[in-house]
C-alpha cells in the first residue's frame, strides 16, 4: 500500500443555495486514501447536499473539487460522470429501480456481456457472489420491489461496494439495518479501506462512528465546524459540536419510564389470532393504556407486517381485533384512525411523504382526512398547528409552505411524526420513527414517546436499535420468520435477553 | 353457404393460380342462381345523413327476400378497415364485393387478391384510382366535378336573372374535409367553370370539415374579415346550415330575399327545410340511393352480360323555388 | 421594486398568462381589428367575443380534465364522445326522436337533466374502471372513447337530429337582452362552482394527495378509490354540460362530430396551464387560461387566413414554443450556455 | 437465511393471461363462425397482413411506454410518411429506394426533435407528441391535399410480392385454389419485433429503457444517462414510425391526408392489452404483438358477423375490448392476492 495519508479528494469553499436556504457555505472537506471519514451533523446540516454536489446530482455555485489523478479541478455534471471517475455512492433514500431484478440493480450500466449481448447467466451468478459477501442469499432474478426496504438498502450497498474504485460514499446506509447487518457492512468497509479506498460515511449512530471511522468532519447549518481525528474527539464533544450546544444525557429517559410502567390500565388493543397469509402468521397481542410495546426480531422477521396488519395497511384475513374491549371492524386505515390509531410507516419515501405538498399540508393531511372532506380546517388553524409542531419537533424548514421533498431526510421524518401527533391518537404505531434522525432529536423523540405514554397514549415502537427500545419500552414482542414467538416483560428488557430471544435460543413458545 | 359445387371442374387448374383467375372469371356464372347471392358490402361509415341513406338503400335492396345475403361492414371512415373487410370477404367466399371506398387510392393490392380469388368487385359512390382497370367490374356514383359545374351554371343564371351579371361578385367557399373526393370534385369543378366569369372573385376558401359547427366557426371568421360577401359556396348542406347561423348572428340575411346567396350541395331533407324557410338558395343533389342500381348490375353479371364501366347516377339541381313541391317526393 | 417583479414572475400562473398574452399580441400586428368589439343586434360582436365564446366548452372540459389528471395521473380521452352522448340524449328526449322538430316533445329541463345524467353515468363508468378495477386511465376511457359515438349514433339512428326551437338555442347562443353569449356564463359558473368546492372542502387537498402518492394517501386515511371515482364522475358531468352547449349551438346533434377531438384540446389546455400530466398539484385557473389560449390561437389563425388543413402545423409550433417557454430546463440550459460563453471570453483574455 | 419461493413474475403472468385469452377468443371465433371459414389459415395470416404496420408501430410504442413516456404522433407520422413516399415517387419521379431512405431519415429527425424536447427540455411527452401529431398531419396536407396513388413499379412489386405457403390451400366457391400467403411486409414486421425483443432484453440500452421507466430518479443516481436514453428511445421510435408508415404504405400504396387517423390509439391499446404499463417500467414487445392480434381478431369478428351497423360496430368493439380488459385486470388481481 502506498502512503496512507495521500489525499484523495478535496473540496474547497463549496457554496450551495436552495431558494430560501443556504445549504452549504464555504465548506471544506478532505478525504485521504484508505480512510473512513465520517460526515456528521444534525438533520439538515447539509451532509447529503455536500455529497450530491460532489457526485453531480446538484450543481453548486462556487468552490472547487479536486480528485486524485486529475490535475485540474473537476466538476461532475451527473452521477454518471462521478461514477466514471471512480466515485460510487449509496444515497440516503434507497435509489434503485423496483421493476428490475436484483441482479440487474447490482449490474445496471456495467452488465457482463457475451457477443455484445448481456450475459444474464453470468450476471446472476456474479450477483449471488456479491450478495454472499454480505451473507445474503436471495433470489436475484426476482424484481427488487418484492423485497423489504432493509433488503433493498443492503442491495444498494452491495452495488456501491462492488463498484467502488477510489471513493465510496455511504449516506446513512445503516438507518434501517440491524446490528448483525451493520457488522457485516463494517467488515466489508474495512476490507475496502485496506485496499486504499477512501470512504465517506454518513450516520447518526455515534457508536458506529467510533467503531469504524478514522476522521470526522462536522457540519452545522451548512457551515463547516471542523475536521477531527476520532481518537481526539470524545463523544460528548462531538455531539456538542454538532448541536452547537451541550447535550443532556439519555439517562433521564429510562427513569421516567420505570415510573410509568406500573400504572398500565385498561386494555386498548387486543388482537386475537390476527394474521395475514403470506406475511404474518396469526398472533395474539395485548396493549394497555400508557404502555409502550416494542417489536424486535431480525431483518425481515415481520415486525413491520405485524404493525401493518393491526392498522389494516395490509388487510388481515384471520382473527379479530378489539379496541377498548369492543370488536373493531377495520377494513382500511381510515377505520383504524377512527378507532383511534395512528401509523408512521417505515418507508418514508414511498408511504410517508406526499412529496409535492407543503410541510403544512403534509402535517395537516391525516387530521383532515379523519375529520372528513366537509370539515375543512381553517387556514388559521392549519397555520397554528403547523407552527406549533415545527417548533416542538424543531423541524428545519425555510417556511411552512415549502414542499416537503425539499427538506432533509430527517426533517421529513419529523414532519410525518408531527402529522400523527396532530391526530392525537390513543394508539400510535411508530415503525422506525428515528430512522435518519440526528442524536439530539432522537433523544427528543424518545422523550416524547415516554411523555405521551405517561399521558395515557399506547405506543408500538419498532426500531432496529435495541438500546433505543430498551429505553422506551415497557414490554417487547419477539418475532421470527413472520411469526410472533414470544414476549419479554419489563424486567427482561436488557440487551442480553433480547439478543437471545431474537436468535431463538430462548424461544419460549 | 356451401359452394363446393364447382370443385370438381377446376381441380386440375389449381396448380397454376394465376391462370385460374382468368378461367374463374368466365366460369363464375354457373349454377349459383338457385342459391342466394352473397354480397359483401364495405361501407365508409355513418358520417352523414347522406351516408346513412346510402347504407339504408343497400341494406333494403340486398335482402334475403330479394335473393341475396348481405355481409355488411362499416369501416368507421378508415380505409385500413375496408382493406381488412375485403380480405375477410374473400375468405368468406362472397359472390360479389361492393365497396363504397373511403378514398380513391390504395386499392391495388387488395383488389388483386379479390381478382385472384375470382370475385368481381363493384365500386359505388367515390371513384377509385387503380393501375389496372380490370381490378373492378364497374363503378356507380356521383360526378362531383359535374356537381361543381352545375353549381356555377346555376349561379350564373341566377345572377343574370337578378340583373347582377355585371356586378363584382365576392364569393367564399366552405370546403369539405380536405382530400375527400367530394371536396376535390366540387372545389375543382367550381373553380374550373368560374374562370369564365371574370367578375367573380373568390375571396377565400377554408375547410369546414363537412360539419355544421366548423362551418359556423369558419363563416364567423369570414364575416369578420370581409364586409361584402355576396355568395357562400358550402360544399355540403350541413356547413351551409352553420353558415346561415353565423350570417344571421352577424345581423345579415341570406337566401333568395337576403344579402347573401347560399349555394350548397347534397340536397338532404333538412336542406329543403332551409330552402322552404327562405334561407338557402340552392342545393345541388348528390344521390345516395345506389342499391337498386347495384342490384341491376349484379343481375346482369349473373346473366353473363357485360356492363358499362362507369355509371353516373342521375342528379338534379334544386333551387329554393322548387323546394316546396319537390320535398314530399324525396326519399331521404 | 425588483422584489415585486420577482414575486410576479414567480407567481404560478405568470407564464401561462404571458403565453396567452403573446398569442393575442400577434394580432395587434396581423389583424388590428381583432380587438375591436362592436354591438350588433344588441349583442357584443368581435373576435375577442368569439374567443371567449368558443372557448367555453373547452374551459368546462378542461376543468373536469384537470381534476382527473390531478387525482389519477391519467387522462380521460372519452370526454369528446361523452359530450356527443349527452347531446344525443338531450335532443332525443326533447325532440321525441324526430329528425327535425320545432316544438318540445318533452320539457326542456327533462332533456337537460337527462343529458347531465348520461354524462354522469359515463363518468362513473370511467371512474369505476380506473379507481376500482385499477385499469390504466387512458385505456379505461378508451372504451367509451370508442363506444360513446356508437351509443350516440344508436340514439340518433345515424342521422343528424334537429331541434329547431328558439329557446333551445339559448344555451349555446344568447338569452334575450343579454349582450354576452350564454356559454360564457355557463363556463364561468362551472369554474366558480368547482373553485368553491375545492376551497370550501378538503377535496382539493385530497385529490392532490391521492395524485401524488396513493399509497401514502391510503395510510393517512384517504379513500383514494372514492376520490378518483368522484373526479371521473365530475369530469363526466362537465362533458355532459359541454355536450349540451355544443348541441345547443347548432340546435342539432351530429353524433360523429359533436365534440370531435375535444379531448386532445382539453388535455392540452391542462398542460398549457402549467399542470403536470403526471398528477398531483394542479391549478384550475391555469387550465382555464390554457383553454382560452388554445381557442385564441385557433381564432387568431383563422383571422390570419391560415387554411384549416395547415393550421395544425402552426398550432404545433406555437404549442411547442409555449411549453418551451415554461420549461425551467430551457432556462437552465440558456443560463449555462451564457456562463460558458462568458468563461470562454474570460479564458481568452487571460491567454 | 430463509429461502424464498420463486414467484412467477406478475408481469410475465400478465403476458400469459393475454396469450391464453387470445387463444380462447380465437377458438370461440372458429366455433361461432364455423360455417363462414373463420378457421382458415388465411384468416389468421390476414391478421398479420393487415396489421404489419401496426405491429411495428406498437413495438416502438411499447418501448416508449416502458420509459414512462407516450407517443401520440405515430398515426400522423405514418400519414406523413405515406404521403412523402407517394409524393416523391409520383410527383417528383424519384426511385423507390431513395424515397424510402429519405422517409426513414425524416422519421429519425422527427424522433430526434421530439426526443430532444422530451429528454432535454423535460417537456411532457404527451404534449410534445401531441404537437408532433398536429405538425405531421399539417405537413401531410401541406405536401399535398390531393390523394396520390403510387404507381412506381418497383414499389408495387414489393407491395404485391406474395409469399405463398406450400401447404394448406383451399378451393373457394368460384372454384379457385388458393394457397395461404403473406406479404414481405409481414416478414419485415416480425423481424423488427424480434430485433426489438433482443434489444430490450439483451442490450445495455434496452435495460436502461426499463430502468428509466422504473424510476427515473434512481436510474439517474445509479449513473445511467437518463436523458440520452430517452433521446435514443424517441429517435428509434421515430425511425420505427417511419418504417411502420412504409409497411402501411405497402398495404395501401397511396398517400392522403386522412390516412391512419387514430392509429396511435390502436398502437397504445395494443401495447397496453399486451401488458405494458402506461406508468412505465413494465412491458414486452411480444405482449404488444398479442395486443395487435386481439384487436385484429375483434375486428375480424365484426366483419364475419356481417350485419352490424356503424354504431353497433363501435359498441361491439368497445364491449369486447372492455370485456377483455376487465377480465385481464380481474385475473391479474387474483394472481396478485395469491
Ligand atoms: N431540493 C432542495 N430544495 C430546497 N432545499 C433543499 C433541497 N434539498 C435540500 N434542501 C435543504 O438543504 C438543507 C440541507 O439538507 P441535507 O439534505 O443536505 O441535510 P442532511 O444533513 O443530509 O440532513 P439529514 O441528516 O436529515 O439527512 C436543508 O435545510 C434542506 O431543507
Ligand atoms: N435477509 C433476508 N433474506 C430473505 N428474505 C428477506 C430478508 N430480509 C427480508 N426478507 C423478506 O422481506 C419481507 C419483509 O420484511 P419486513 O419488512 O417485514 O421485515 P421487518 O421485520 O419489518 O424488518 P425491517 O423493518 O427491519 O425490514 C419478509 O417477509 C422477508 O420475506
Ligand atoms: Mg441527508
Ligand atoms: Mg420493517
Amino acid at each position: 500500500m502506498e502512503n496512507v495519508n495521500k489525499i484523495l479528494l478535496t473540496m474547497r469553499h463549496i457554496n450551495k443555495n436552495f431558494p430560501g436556504v443556504v445549504a452549504l457555505s464555504e465548506v471544506d472537506f478532505t478525504l485521504r486514501m484508505g480512510e473512513i471519514h465520517a460526515l456528521m451533523g444534525e438533520n439538515g446540516a447539509g451532509k447529503s447536499t455536500l455529497i450530491k454536489v460532489l457526485t453531480g446530482v446538484e450543481e453548486f455555485e462556487t468552490g472547487e473539487i479536486k480528485l486524485d489523478g486529475y490535475d485540474h479541478a473537476i466538476v461532475n455534471r451527473s452521477p454518471q460522470e462521478a461514477q466514471g471517475k471512480g466515485i460510487s455512492t449509496v444515497y440516503q433514500e434507497v435509489n434503485l429501480c423496483p421493476n428490475l431484478t436484483v441482479a440487474e440493480n447490482l449490474f445496471i450500466g456495467r452488465e457482463p456481456k457475451k457477443f455484445g449481448m448481456i450475459d444474464w447467466k453470468t450476471m446472476n451468478q456474479k450477483s449471488n457472489e456479491i450478495l454472499k459477501n454480505l451473507n445474503i442469499s436471495i433470489d436475484v432474478t426476482v424484481a427488487l420491489e418484492n423485497y423489504s426496504l432493509a433488503m433493498q438498502q443492503m442491495i444498494a450497498i452491495a452495488r456501491a461496494i462492488d463498484m467502488s474504485a477510489k471513493v465510496l460514499i455511504l449516506d446513512e446506509p445503516t438507518s434501517s439495518l440491524d446490528d448483525g447487518e451493520v457488522e457485516k457492512l463494517f467488515v466489508l468497509m474495512k476490507k475496502l479501506k485496506s485496499q486504499g479506498i477512501g470512504i465517506i460515511f454518513v450516520t447518526h449512530f455515534l457508536e458506529q462512528v467510533y467503531e469504524v471511522c478514522d476522521r470526522i468532519t462536522v457540519l452545522r447549518n451548512g457551515c463547516l465546524v471542523g475536521e477531527y481525528e476520532v481518537e481526539k474527539l470524545p463523544r460528548v464533544q462531538l455531539v456538542a459540536k454538532m448541536m452547537g450546544k451541550d447535550f443532556d444525557d439519555l439517562a433521564s429517559i429510562k427513569k421516567d419510564n420505570l415510573e410509568a410502567e406500573k400504572k398500565s390500565g385498561t386494555l386498548v388493543i387486543d388482537a386475537k389470532h390476527l394474521g395475514a397469509t403470506g406475511t404474518i402468521k396469526p398472533f395474539d397481542l395485548q396493549i394497555h393504556e400508557g404502555e409502550v410495546i416494542g417489536l424486535t426480531g431480525l431483518l425481515g422477521s415481520g415486525r413491520s407486517e405485524l404493525a401493518r396488519v393491526i392498522y389494516a395497511a395490509d388487510k388481515a384475513d384471520s382473527g379479530e381485533l378489539f379496541v377498548r374491549g369492543k370488536k373493531a371492524v377495520i377494513n382500511a386505515p381510515i377505520d383504524a384512525m377512527k378507532a383511534g390509531m395512528g401509523y408512521l410507516p417505515e418507508n418514508r419515501k414511498e408511504e410517508g411523504i406526499i412529496a409535492d405538498l407543503s410541510v403544512r399540508e403534509n402535517i395537516m393531511i391525516a387530521l383532515q382526512a379523519k375529520k372528513g372532506m366537509f370539515h375543512r380546517l381553517s387556514v388559521k388553524e392549519q397555520e397554528e398547528f403547523t407552527d406549533k409542531y415545527i417548533e416542538l419537533l424543531q423541524i428545519k424548514t425555510a417556511d411552512r409552505e415549502v414542499p416537503i421533498k425539499q427538506l432533509s431526510g430527517g426533517n421529513q421524518q419529523k414532519v410525518i411524526l408531527a402529522r400523527w401527533l396532530l391526530t392525537n391518537p390513543e394508539f400510535l404505531i411508530l415503525d422506525e420513527p428515528t430512522r435518519g434522525i440526528d442524536v439530539g432529536t432522537k433523544t427528543e423523540i424518545q422523550k416524547l414517546v415516554v411523555k405521551l405514554a405517561k399521558e395515557g397514549m399506547s405506543i408500538m415502537f419498532i426500531s432496529s436499535e435495541i438500546e433505543e427500545m430498551i429505553r422506551t419500552c415497557n414490554k417487547m414482542a419477539v418475532l421470527r420468520d413472520g411469526c410472533k414467538v414470544g414476549e419479554l416483560s419489563e424486567s427482561e428488557l436488557n440487551q442480553d435477553s433480547i439478543m437471545r430471544a431474537i436468535a431463538g435460543g430462548e424461544a419460549d413458545e | 353457404g356451401g359452394g363446393s359445387t364447382n370443385t370438381a371442374k377446376t381441380t386440375d387448374a389449381t396448380t397454376e393460380t394465376t391462370e385460374t383467375t382468368e378461367e374463374a372469371a368466365t366460369t363464375e356464372t354457373t349454377d349459383t342462381s338457385s342459391e342466394k347471392i352473397i354480397v359483401g358490402f364495405s361501407q365508409v361509415g355513418a358520417e352523414s345523413d347522406w351516408r346513412t341513406a346510402n347504407t339504408e338503400s343497400m341494406k333494403s335492396t340486398f335482402t334475403e327476400a330479394n335473393g341475396y345475403e348481405l355481409i355488411f361492414d362499416d369501416a368507421q371512415q378508415k380505409q385500413e378497415n375496408q382493406i381488412k373487410a375485403v380480405r375477410n370477404f374473400i375468405q368468406q367466399d362472397v359472390d360479389y364485393i361492393v365497396i363504397a371506398p373511403v378514398t380513391e387510392t390504395g386499392w391495388d393490392t387488395v383488389l388483386q387478391e379479390a381478382k385472384e380469388a375470382g370475385i368481381p368487385v363493384i365500386i359505388v359512390d367515390r371513384m377509385i384510382d387503380v393501375s389496372d382497370d380490370s381490378l373492378f367490374e364497374c363503378w356507380v356514383g356521383s360526378n362531383f366535378l359535374q356537381e361543381g359545374y352545375d353549381a356555377v351554371a346555376w349561379l350564373a343564371e341566377y345572377l343574370d336573372s337578378k340583373g347582377r351579371a355585371d356586378e363584382d361578385i365576392n364569393i367564399v367557399t366552405l370546403q369539405g374535409t380536405i382530400g375527400s373526393s367530394a371536396q376535390i370534385g366540387r372545389t375543382d369543378g367550381f373553380e374550373e367553370k368560374m374562370a369564365a366569369y371574370p367578375k367573380w372573385k373568390m375571396l377565400e376558401r377554408q375547410t369546414g370539415e363537412f360539419t355544421q359547427s366548423k362551418g359556423q366557426e369558419v363563416m364567423e371568421s369570414f364575416l369578420k374579415s370581409y364586409d361584402d360577401i355576396d355568395v357562400v359556396i358550402a360544399e355540403n348542406d350541413n356547413m351551409a346550415f352553420g353558415a346561415i347561423d353565423a350570417i344571421e348572428a352577424a345581423g345579415k340575411t341570406c337566401g333568395p330575399d337576403g344579402d347573401i346567396t347560399i349555394v350548397s350541395f347534397d340536397a338532404v331533407a333538412a336542406a329543403f327545410d332551409a330552402m322552404i324557410a327562405g334561407k338557402m338558395n340552392v342545393s345541388v343533389e348528390c344521390n345516395p340511393l345506389h342499391g337498386p342500381r347495384v342490384a341491376e348490375i349484379i343481375q346482369k353479371l349473373q346473366a353473363g352480360e357485360t356492363v358499362d364501366k362507369l355509371q353516373y347516377v342521375d342528379e338534379g339541381v334544386f333551387p329554393a323555388e322548387t323546394a316546396k313541391d319537390i320535398k314530399p317526393t324525396r326519399a331521404y | 421594486m425588483n422584489n415585486t417583479l420577482k414575486k410576479i414572475t414567480g407567481y404560478r400562473l405568470f407564464l401561462p398568462l404571458v403565453c396567452l398574452a403573446l398569442v393575442l399580441l400577434v394580432n395587434v400586428i396581423k389583424t388590428p381589428n381583432f380587438f375591436a368589439i362592436s354591438i350588433q343586434n344588441g349583442v357584443f360582436y368581435g373576435y375577442i367575443v368569439d374567443v371567449i365564446n368558443r372557448a367555453s366548452e373547452l374551459v368546462i372540459l378542461a376543468v373536469g380534465m384537470t381534476l382527473v389528471v390531478a387525482a389519477s395521473g391519467g387522462t380521460d380521452i372519452s370526454v369528446g364522445a361523452v359530450s356527443a352522448v349527452a347531446g344525443a340524449v338531450a335532443i332525443f328526449i326533447i325532440g321525441g326522436g324526430e329528425a327535425s322538430t320545432d316544438f318540445y316533445h318533452a320539457p326542456y329541463i327533462l332533456g337537460f337533466f337527462a343529458a347531465l345524467l348520461a354524462g354522469t353515468l359515463c363518468g362513473a363508468w370511467n371512474g369505476f374502471l380506473v379507481a376500482k378495477m385499477k385499469i390504466q386511465p387512458m385505456v379505461a376511457t378508451l372504451i367509451l372513447f370508442t363506444a360513446g359515438r356508437g351509443i350516440a349514433q344508436l340514439i340518433t339512428g345515424g342521422n343528424i337530429l334537429y331541434m329547431r326551437v328558439d329557446s333551445f338555442k339559448q344555451l349555446g347562443g344568447f338569452i334575450q337582452g343579454v349582450p354576452l353569449p350564454t356559454p360564457v356564463f355557463v363556463a364561468i359558473f362551472v369554474v366558480l362552482i368547482t373553485l368553491f368546492i375545492l376551497k370550501k372542502t378538503a377535496l382539493g387537498l385530497y385529490i392532490q394527495t391521492v395524485g401524488i402518492n396513493a399509497k401514502a394517501a391510503r395510510l393517512v386515511g384517504l379513500n383514494s378509490v372514492l376520490i378518483q371515482f368522484l373526479t371521473y364522475t365530475f369530469c363526466g358531468i362537465c362533458a355532459g354540460i359541454a355536450g349540451m352547449i355544443i348541441t345547443s349551438r347548432v340546435y342539432s346533434i351530429d353524433a360523429n362530430n359533436a365534440g370531435l377531438n375535444m379531448e386532445l384540446d382539453a388535455i392540452l389546455a391542462v398542460a398549457l396551464g402549467g399542470n403536470s400530466l403526471g398528477g398531483g398539484k394542479f391549478s384550475l385557473i391555469g387550465s382555464v387560461i390554457g383553454a382560452i389560449t388554445i381557442q385564441a390561437l385557433t381564432t387568431t389563425l383563422y383571422a390570419m387566413k391560415v387554411s384549416a388543413d395547415q393550421l395544425p402545423v402552426y398550432k404545433a409550433i406555437v404549442v411547442i414554443i409555449i411549453v418551451s417557454l415554461q420549461s425551467p430546463e430551457l432556462k437552465r440550459m440558456l443560463r449555462n450556455a451564457k456562463l460558458q460563453l462568458q468563461n470562454g471570453q474570460q479564458g481568452k483574455k487571460v491567454a | 437465511m430463509r429461502a424464498r419461493k420463486k414467484k412467477i413474475d406478475g408481469n410475465s403472468f400478465l403476458l400469459m393471461i393475454t396469450i391464453v385469452l387470445f387463444a380462447i377468443m380465437y377458438v370461440i371465433g372458429m366455433i361461432v363462425f364455423a360455417d363462414k371459414n373463420f378457421g382458415k389459415l388465411q384468416v389468421f395470416l390476414n391478421l398479420f397482413i393487415n396489421n404489419a404496420g401496426l405491429i411495428v408501430a406498437a413495438t416502438g410504442m411499447t418501448m416508449v411506454l416502458i420509459t414512462g413516456g407516450i407517443d401520440i404522433s405515430v398515426g400522423s407520422v405514418i400519414a406523413m410518411t405515406c404521403m412523402l413516399l407517394a409524393w416523391m415517387m409520383e410527383i417528383k419521379g424519384m426511385g423507390a429506394i431513395p424515397s424510402l431512405v429519405i422517409v426513414l431519415v425524416i422519421g429519425l429527425i422527427f424522433g430526434l426533435v421530439q426526443g430532444f424536447l422530451i429528454a432535454y427540455l423535460k417537456i411532457q411527452p404527451f404534449i410534445v407528441t401531441l404537437a408532433g401529431m398536429f405538425f405531421a398531419r399539417g405537413m401531410t396536407a401541406i405536401i399535398s391535399t390531393e390523394m396520390i396513388s403510387i404507381k412506381n413499379s418497383l414499389f408495387l412489386s414489393w407491395a404485391n410480392a406474395k409469399i405463398y405457403l406450400p401447404f394448406g390451400g383451399t378451393i373457394n366457391r368460384k372454384g379457385v385454389m388458393i394457397y395461404p400467403y403473406i406479404y414481405p411486409s409481414v416478414v419485415l414486421a416480425i423481424l423488427t419485433l424480434i430485433a426489438f425483443f433482443v434489444i430490450l432484453k439483451f442490450t445495455k440500452f434496452g435495460r436502461s429503457v426499463y430502468a428509466v421507466g422504473g424510476n427515473e430518479q434512481s436510474a439517474l443516481l445509479m449513473g445511467l444517462n437518463v436523458k440520452r436514453t430517452k433521446l435514443k428511445v424517441y429517435i428509434v421510435n421515430g425511425l420505427l414510425g417511419a418504417f411502420a408508415g412504409f409497411l402501411f404504405c405497402l398495404n395501401t400504396c397511396a398517400g392522403f391526408v386522412e390516412q391512419a387517423k387514430g392509429f396511435e390509439m390502436e398502437a397504445i391499446a395494443s401495447a397496453v392489452i399486451g401488458g405494458t404499463l402506461l406508468t412505465g417500467g413494465v412491458g414486452n414487445v411480444f405482449g404488444s404483438l398479442f395486443g395487435v392480434l386481439i384487436k385484429g381478431t375483434i375486428e375480424t369478428f365484426i366483419t364475419f358477423q356481417g350485419t352490424l351497423s356503424s354504431w353497433w360496430t363501435k359498441i361491439t368493439i368497445a364491449v369486447l375490448l372492455a370485456f377483455f380488459i376487465i377480465l385481464q385486470s380481474i385475473l391479474a388481481k387474483k394472481k396478485q392476492k395469491k
